[in-house]
């Protein structure tokens, strides 16, 4: 009989996961899958309101802690969706600074980000996965967004496409995005956090505990983890972890 | 079809105070611009609720504030044409007429039969496609009649129907208007600020003034004997003076400052005293009762008249409130000094003119002498 | 070109301005009766989907549809219709940004209508229902198909409460306005634009039929 | 709390509620005068802002008013002003999305005035300007108003378009709706909701107003 | 002050043909609804623009279809009152007045002494403060014209200006026109379909029908002697007929089948004959020429005359089209039977009425006869 699958995922997936799930439903003619590709804060806020949903794959570990009935702190309101054997990190990304093409304003690495070059730096906020990982790079320079915010240098961005546009287009001196987001828009990261700058980007995958397909959204996971969809991913950027 | 109507009601700073009795015949309201005649129709089909009072049709209570019995407009079958009309703009004349049959649930075929015959009683063959906007006033009229004449109603009531007609379109539809009235035979009331329409279509009339009706009385009566300042006035008395009883059969006319004497008997509680313009004359015409010595202020040509407007020159002139003011609501001249004019109307070719600037004496034959109570 | 966007935002749109339609008319009707001081409450309650950002529309939208709150879980557990992350989830955002509009500029068309065409009405016995169709409605016309045209706009172009109560699900739940934004977020800006020109050709499309229609009417 | 935001969306929706007034104003009485085709595509082209996401929206005006391009260009190289990411940059957006709904009312309402009065104001010798101003403008005022209250709802409710091309930078270029936005995304929804609530004063106050100035000109 | 006009302009299917002249005298222009009259008015004062032709004031080319003079309305300085006299709403009387002196920038002290005064002399004192909606028609009326005269026009033209007025109000306003008038000297234009109200205000008047204006004549020719047939229905005359020559004093009157003799040479190219409703008369009152018997079809009450509709017996009729529709653009009674019915006037007192279905024979005086051409 026919299954359908609905994933939800992290719009930076949007090519990556289009593409695998294209080719893995050619190969299961009885699965159907279907995608909704929003910012992970919202797919995470609409599965907590109830969204019918099989497998959901975040942009960060945050979001998908905050549905996750063992997510920590950043789980407020104890929701519990997360099927917790399920739960894998599935893809590694970097944080990169990018500045527009032929800038002038000289910043060429995350610790010009503390000096007097800096005019503008654009990040996403705190719900956009990148933000919470740009916020701790600024920690870890010895500065904060509070620091940015009282000098006006600052601006949050809703999505990883309005920082890219903003830089693209000038209207901000640089900012702080995924890799792969760099790669699709077509910019040169100008440097690549380290580690120890905002620990691992990790990309997390869990199958939700009320799906109706719990196998069916494993299988796919794990064909997530195989080495089709690896070669799918590394054409983008990501490191794939499993 | 009898109608009984005794109401009351406040709207604003107005208020509305109408009781007279109407049966199958055509009854008129004479008022003013403002004086509720309107209102009046309004509170008969039901659009407006009197605050009080009491209205019967043919012996169905339609309102009565005390038995708490308030009929909806649908189901008073009383028609009531609007001044401007109120043709739907969106429909043709066919539909509009057809709506007057809606009530009745008739079939499709009977309904067209019924329109089609009352679209050619109407003489409106040949226009049933048209949009109201492609009308004449006259024919708006007729289509506007035709709706309420298929709807069957037990009493028509006409709020100005030929006021928003030009004067060349005017006569040719009141004609057709009165065919159409005398046809239907029941009882149908119409309102109107037009004396001459009022006499022609009206066989009785009632004089409005600031929300109250008068006594309705046959339309002869009031044009020739108003009973009351405010009838004269609408039925087009030009001179009118307040008076005072002096014995039975002389009286001071106050403004215009002279004692008139006449051949009846004077009521009691005389407080005015009128002519028409038409009835005085010029006093060397033989007739001299009644003369006063005036100053000819304007003359003014008519197609069939020479009217004059001219100042009374004797008796002494009460100062002070503008009598008019305090007698009556109706509109006035601002100017008090000009309503103490007294107008002479002349048929043009019974004498020679004469000219502005004259003394001329003139005289007011004491049988023609309106007494107001 | 896949056309799915096309058709649901078509789908979403007419029938958000049909219930647009129904309930601005008529929250105008009845408002437009009422005293000042409560006219002017309304006024300010049904004029807040406008003042707040659709996103939040659309969350505040979630807290009474979605199945864990009381109208959604009735709707899931008694019909088994399930109220978001669906196309027709599109219609409720796009109904609440858009009644504003209808609303407002419906109120106003009221509020000049001549009532002796609806006291004419109902002398004639026609009942209200019929003048309020038949009579009222044509006679604000105007007003009527600025207030339905400004709604429809609004509708086809609704993406942040829509977002959110509908998500984007490539060929379930996207509308053009939201393949329009994830195009354009993913770099694809060339097929962004093409969407673009589609939402034009049906403004277009829909605001000369209108001018059509007022000229007919004329 | 930090009362900049409520300043800040004050003085964008107020500002660019004067503009739209104004320019929503001439566009209707100049295009109210066209034929009816060109009266159709303007009609297109001037709705076209509400049926695009206001995101798409924000990019479009970014690329004429970004730096990189010719008029942000000319503004910065010559005049040294940056046009975006600047509280201003937030009127821009505002004045882009409201447009619409200020001149589909204003058209509506100059279409149904007297052209007697204007001719008589004519013949006394009056300018055009001040028969526009001082006689057209106030007997279509009730179709101004509807319309000026609905540019300056959606000035203070926008979002999408000012979050990009403005940016959202606590105390230089948030607004309240931004503000919302970013307290109801980081988990603080009590502080989002106050918020909500200043909006909610301020619609009060502006409905309040405008249903106070319609009475007392009757 | 003379006024120069020559005027084509086409709007739709309708075209309008205006040439005639006017110098310091009040001019009618008397037309049906619809006729063009408006149009002609707004053509000189400049708010249309014609599409050929010649306007000149005063020597001053206002508009020039050849030399391309075209002068915007606010240099032309000309008065135009328009039929619902539209006031500023938004303005007090005071604020509707003062735009009246905007165009020659006065000081503000002047400015203010001068609608003071003007204020004064139209009786408007106390008023000021009113919008045009708390005013009266009659009020209204003054304001517009206080704001027109004390813009100091050239010339004033007046739009049917006392048609919004209830039939009350209307004596009283006309009284004040017409003086204001007189003070004022220079030329004045004033529309009407009230042939009355052309009467006694107008020196002269000019009939207008279907867009043309004829030449313009005295007030009592086109009264008592129109020339045409358009000029004697909006004259008022009642009886009209087509009409053939037969003999020098002899002619057919097609429409009430009879030979007519005459006291006066009939011209060649005769094509109709009229006789006002009052100059018929019944045939035993002595005068027994050209008698027509006839049959009473209605008897009509009017508050001074019985007005009969009488249908001739003698005579074949012609069948066939309607003069009437064929000769003028009036707007016309759809039923064609009812014109050809003849109209009598008969003084109230003047005689017993006759009873309705009775046989009568009239007689149409030979001197009162008018001939159209
Ligand atoms: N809603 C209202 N509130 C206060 N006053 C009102 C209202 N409606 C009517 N009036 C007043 O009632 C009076 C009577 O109005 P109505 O329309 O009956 O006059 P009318 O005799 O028909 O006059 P017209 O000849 O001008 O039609 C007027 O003076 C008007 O100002
Ligand atoms: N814009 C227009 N397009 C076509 N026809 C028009 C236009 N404006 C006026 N007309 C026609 O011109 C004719 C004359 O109009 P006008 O207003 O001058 O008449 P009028 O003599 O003033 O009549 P009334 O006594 O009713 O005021 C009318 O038949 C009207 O239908
Ligand atoms: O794709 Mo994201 O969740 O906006 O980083
Ligand atoms: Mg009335
Ligand atoms: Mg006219």
């Amino acid at each position: 009989q026919n299954t359908e699958l609905t994933v939800f995922a992290a719009a930076s997936m949007t090519e990556t996961i289009s593409k695998i799930a294209d080719i893995y439903t050619e190969a299961h003619p009885n699965v159907t899958i279907t995608c909704t590709f929003d910012s992970s804060g919202t797919l995470a806020t609409q599965i907590a309101q109830g969204a019918d949903c099989d497998l959901f794959i975040s942009a960060a570990p945050k979001q998908m802690n905050q549905i996750d009935i063992n997510g920590g702190e950043d789980n407020t309101d104890g929701a519990d969706f997360v099927l917790e054997e399920s739960r894998i990190d599935l893809l590694e990304n970097k944080v990169v600074l990018v500045t527009a093409q032929g800038s002038d304003s000289g910043i060429s690495s995350f610790e010009a980000l503390t000096g007097d070059k800096l005019n503008m730096l654009c990040i996403g906020n705190e719900d956009v996965p990148v933000g919470a990982y740009s916020l701790k790079i600024l920690e870890y320079l010895g500065t904060s967004a509070q620091e940015l915010e009282d000098e006006g240098k600052i601006t949050y961005a809703t999505n990883v496409k309005e920082v890219t546009t903003q830089v693209q287009e000038g209207v901000v001196d640089c900012g702080i995005i995924y890799a792969t987001d760099a790669f699709s828009a077509g910019l040169e990261p100008v440097d690549e956090a380290t580690p120890d700058m905002c620990g691992q980007v990790i990309y997390p995958a869990a199958v939700m505990k009320n799906s109706e397909n719990i196998q069916a959204a494993q299988e796919f996971l794990d064909y997530l983890t195989g080495d089709e969809a690896k070669e799918v991913f590394e054409s983008v950027g990501f490191t794939p972890l499993s | 079809m009898s109608l009984i109507i005794d109401i009351e009601k406040t709207l604003g700073n107005f208020s509305l105070d109408v009781h007279f009795k109407a049966e199958n015949e055509v009854l008129g309201l004479l008022g003013a611009s403002g004086s509720g005649k309107t209102m009046t129709l309004k509170c008969i089909a039901g659009v407006i609720t009197p605050d009080r009072g009491h209205i019967e049709l043919d012996s169905q209570v339609l309102f009565d504030s005390e038995k708490k019995i308030n009929l909806s407009p649908q189901k008073r079958r009383v028609g009531l044409l609007f001044q401007n009309y109120a043709l739907f703009p969106n429909m043709t004349v066919w539909q509009n007429i057809r709506t007057g049959l809606l009530r009745d649930h008739m079939g499709r075929a009977s309904a067209d039969a019924a329109v089609k015959d009352i679209i050619e009683k109407l003489r409106l063959t040949g226009l049933e496609k048209h949009k109201p906007w492609q009308l004449s006033g006259g024919q708006q009229q007729r289509t506007a009649l035709a709706r309420i004449l298929i709807s069957a109603p037990q009493i028509i009531l006409l709020d100005e129907p030929l006021s928003a007609l030009d004067s060349c379109l005017r006569w040719e539809v009141e004609t057709q208007l009165s065919d159409i009235l005398a046809e239907y035979g029941k009882t149908v009331i119409l309102v109107s600020h037009d004396r001459d329409e009022i006499y022609r279509l009206c066989s009785r009339a009632s004089a409005m003034t600031g929300g109250c009706a008068g006594q309705p009385v046959p339309v002869e009566e009031m044009f020739e004997r108003p009973s009351s300042i405010s009838e004269a006035l609408l039925s087009g008395c030009k001179n009118i003076s307040r008076a005072r009883r002096l014995t039975s059969r002389t009286l001071l006319a106050q403004d215009w400052g002279t004692v008139l004497k006449t051949d009846r008997e004077i009521p009691e509680n005389l407080c005015g005293v009128g002519l028409h313009a038409t009835d005085l004359c010029p006093s060397w015409s033989g007739k001299n009762e009644n003369s006063i010595r005036c100053h000819i202020e304007k003359r003014i040509s008519d197609p069939l008249y020479d009217i004059y407007l001219l100042r009374p020159q004797s008796g002494d002139w009460p100062e002070g409130e503008d009598h008019f003011k305090t007698i009556s609501n109706l509109p006035q001249a601002e100017d008090s000094a000009s309503s103490r004019l007294l107008r002479m109307d002349c048929p043009k070719n019974s004498s020679q003119p004469f000219s502005k600037e004259q003394e001329l004496t003139v005289s007011m034959p004491c049988q023609k002498l309106m007494f107001f109570t | 070109m896949d056309w799915y966007p096309l058709w649901n935002s078509l789908r979403v749109a007419a029938i958000s301005c049909v219930i647009v339609f129904f309930t601005g008319i008529f929250a105008a009707y009845y408002i437009s009766r009422l005293g000042r001081v409560v006219k002017g409450i309304l006024d300010v309650i049904l004029t807040l989907p406008m003042v707040l950002p659709p996103t939040v529309v659309g969350y505040l939208l979630l807290l009474v549809l979605g199945p864990k709150h009381p109208v959604g879980a009735f709707f899931l557990d008694f019909l088994n219709i399930r109220l978001v992350m669906t196309w027709y989830a599109g219609i409720f955002a796009a109904v609440a940004v858009s009644f504003p509009l209808m609303y407002r500029t419906a109120r106003g068309a009221f509020e000049s209508f001549d009532m002796t065409l609806a006291y004419s009405g109902q002398t004639l016995g026609l009942s209200n229902t019929y003048i309020f169709w038949r009579v009222r409605m044509p006679a604000c016309r105007q007003g009527i198909l600025a207030g339905t045209v400004l709604s429809f706009a609004r509708s086809l172009g609704e993406y942040g409460a829509t977002s959110m109560l509908a998500g984007y699900t490539p060929g379930r739940t996207a509308t053009i306005s939201t393949t329009v934004y994830q195009l354009w977020r993913t770099n694809d800006e060339g097929m962004a634009f093409r969407w673009v020109l589609v939402n034009l050709a049906i403004s277009a499309v829909v605001l000369l039929a209108v001018n059509l229609l007022e000229r007919k009417e004329k």
